[in-house]
This record gives structure tokens, C-alpha cells and sequence, in this order.
């Protein structure tokens, strides 16, 4: 299944890209999405402390398992305000 | 009318803001207006980058006035933030809470800033003459 | 420039209170703006009438403000109070609060209202259908 | 000696007049000045309770002595905001 993958901050400036397009086994979870962004674009930070995820615009766990054509987003420590 | 919950590009105009949340029956209206500060975290600042997940963030915003609604005896509330490239003095974020009574609009316009600054997914890059840097604000 | 301490019988522009204390050290305004409710215990209002001992109140406020900046980390505070007749949605009191960070700003803004309610040689009488009267809040 | 007594809201409309001057003996309190304006003004609230004194317009008790030529504010229970 294909995951798109957004990124934004630090993790934008890392990878160089705003967006990845991932193709991943079925359950994957969020992480693994994240895990295989890592494979592709290796500056990406090897952290996930602190890192918060939304499925389709909505907050999820780092567990929650994607499906096919989801927007997962990749949200660094947030500094709204 | 303006929408309640924005994010913008544009300045924000407080005043518009605060309007937004009058009513009869609110006798008390609190707002919080967050500035760019010329130093923070011991570092002079020239700008701040603001990005944002903007898909997101206006749903965001209507959840954090959802949790003010269950919390607090509230009127109305108000969020705009702003995006792109700020200054110093330059208005980011304006919060508006009209309530009957002044200690909910208090408490509530209070929640929702601290709110808004754990979850919005808006992100901030210093500025300086000691460099750039993106802001953790994590405790 | 506007003082930073006035009653007046004009109505107060909200905007230009709070740009009274903008800093380029100051992150954090919050605004208390106190309106005329149409329902105030129990009693439907038609209009208030201010009545305030005018040579005292603007040195009350410079005490309040003192107080304020005894207790509080903050870099300014206005307070503006009108007088004479007010109808339903009109501004009696603004409170505009500047710091560097916003818990002192929340934590000044309320102290100086309640301060202010307590203090300030200001009285109002309520004006409706089931008649008039003086307004004693003494809990 | 002579004292000027100001008078507000229930107060001033209690008694008709938003000030009235008293002449009072050396010694004489802030309370001994108003107890003169009811003798002249019977119709003024009977009560000290929730009054307050401002001598020369700043804050002063209730037993502070007054001088020839003070100017004494007596405020009611106050409602700004």
C-alpha cells in the first residue's frame, strides 16, 4: 500500500523534501511509515522522541496502522504560539 | 464576518479578533495577543519563521474551543494565528474569550494559549545574529 | 500620547489602551475589558450610570499599578475607566497588561481588575424595567 | 475647625447635596464628620457599614484625626468595573 508522508520543520530541512510517497507491507504502523522514510532519506533525525503523528489531519498514536492512500503526518515538537 | 478559527498569512487585526466574541451577555472579554519578543532563550532575535500544518491547524483550533466549552462557563471564543515570516513587535497568535463573568474568561482564554502551544502543529525558526534555529519549547 | 491612567467620559478605544504598553521586550499582552451585560443578578439593564470621585481614581489606578509591579514580573499596565452613562455593549473598564512572559501577564491583568472592583472610588446604578438602583457587590 | 465633606452616589442622593461643609471640634474623626451630616441631613444612610474615607484624597480610616481645611471624601460600598 502506498502512505504519503508530510514533513515539516526540522524534519523538512533534514530530508529536503516536504513530501514522501511510501510503499509499505500491510499493518504497517505509523513508526514503520517513518522507519522507511529514515531509509530513504537518511538525514532525517533518528529520534522519535518527541515526534507526534495525525492520520488524515487527525492526531494518532505511533501504533495506529495505516491504510492504503492515507496523509500520515510527521509532526516535530510543536512551538505554535 | 471573519471566521472565529484562522490561520493567516495576513496581519492580524486584534481588534477584528476581539469583536468576533462580543455579545449582551458578556460583561467580560479577555484577549491574549503573543508578540515577537527582540531576545528569547538568551538569544537576540531579527525574525521568526512560522510554519504550519495548514489543513490541520484551524481544526485544531475548534478543538481547543471545544475543551473551553466542556471547562469553563464561556460565551465565545476566538483563535487567529499567523504564518510566514514575522518581526519583532509582530503580532503571532490572538486568542479572544468573551464570558458573563471575567474569572472563566480569565481561565479559559489562559487554557487555550497553553493549549494551543502543546498541540497546534506550528513550528517556529529563530532568527539571529547567533544563527537560526527551530524552537523546542518541550519542558 | 494617551496617559496610561484616565477616566474619562468618552468612550475607550480598546486598540489604543493596549498599544499603550507594547515593548519590544514584552511577548505577552492580555486585555480586560469589562462591558455593560443586559442581564446583571436577575435584573434586566437597560443603561449604568458611573459616578466616580474623579480627582482620586486616576491615583487609585497608579496605585493598583504599583501594586502590580510589586507582585508581578511585568513591563507595563494601563487602566482606563469611563464614567457617565452606559448603555447595554458599551466598555466601562479596560485593563491592558504587558510581559515578557504570559503567566504574569494573566496573573497581573486579574489581580488589577479585582483590585480595581475593590478599591477605585467608582460606583454604577443600574437602570431597567423594575427600576433603579445602586450596586453594593460586597460579597 | 472646618471640614469639606464629599458625598457620592446613594450618599449624595440620600442627603440632596454632593457636598456640604462642617464645622467640628479640634480632635474630631473622620466618623465624628459624618455623624455632623446626618444632624443637618437626617436622611443619609444611619449605618458606617461598608463606608470608607478618603482624607485629602488618599485612603484613610475611619478614626483619623482631621485637620482645618481637609477635604473628606466618604465612599460607599464602590462597584467600578
Amino acid at each position: 500500500m502506498h502512505v504519503t508522508v508530510r514533513l515539516f520543520a526540522s524534519h523538512r530541512e533534514a530530508a529536503g523534501v516536504r513530501e514522501i510517497v511510501v510503499d509499505l507491507p500491510a499493518g504497517a504502523r505509523a513508526v514503520d511509515a517513518l522507519a522507511a522514510c529514515r531509509r530513504t532519506h537518511p538525514a532525517l533525525p533518528s529520534t522519535n522522541s518527541g515526534v507526534a503523528f495525525a492520520i488524515n489531519r487527525a492526531f494518532a498514536g505511533p501504533d495506529t496502522v495505516l491504510a492504503d492512500g492515507d496523509e500520515l503526518a510527521v509532526l516535530p515538537p510543536v512551538a505554535g504560539g | 464576518m471573519t471566521e472565529r478559527f484562522l490561520l493567516s498569512e495576513k496581519p492580524i487585526d486584534e481588534a477584528a479578533v476581539a469583536a468576533l466574541v462580543a455579545s449582551p451577555g458578556a460583561g467580560a472579554l479577555v484577549t491574549f495577543v503573543g508578540r515577537v519578543r527582540a531576545r528569547s532563550r538568551g538569544h537576540d532575535v531579527d525574525l521568526l519563521e512560522y510554519e504550519a500544518y495548514p489543513e490541520m491547524v484551524e481544526g485544531v483550533f475548534h478543538q481547543i474551543a471545544g475543551e473551553v466549552h466542556e471547562r469553563f462557563e464561556v460565551a465565545a471564543i476566538a483563535i487567529h494565528h499567523r504564518t510566514g515570516t514575522l518581526r519583532v513587535g509582530d503580532t503571532s497568535v490572538v486568542i479572544a474569550v468573551a464570558a458573563e463573568h471575567r474569572p472563566a474568561a480569565f481561565d479559559a482564554c489562559r487554557y487555550a494559549i497553553d493549549r494551543l502551544k502543546q498541540i497546534t502543529p506550528i513550528w517556529k525558526k529563530e532568527h539571529g545574529p547567533d544563527g537560526a534555529s527551530w524552537v523546542d519549547e518541550r519542558p
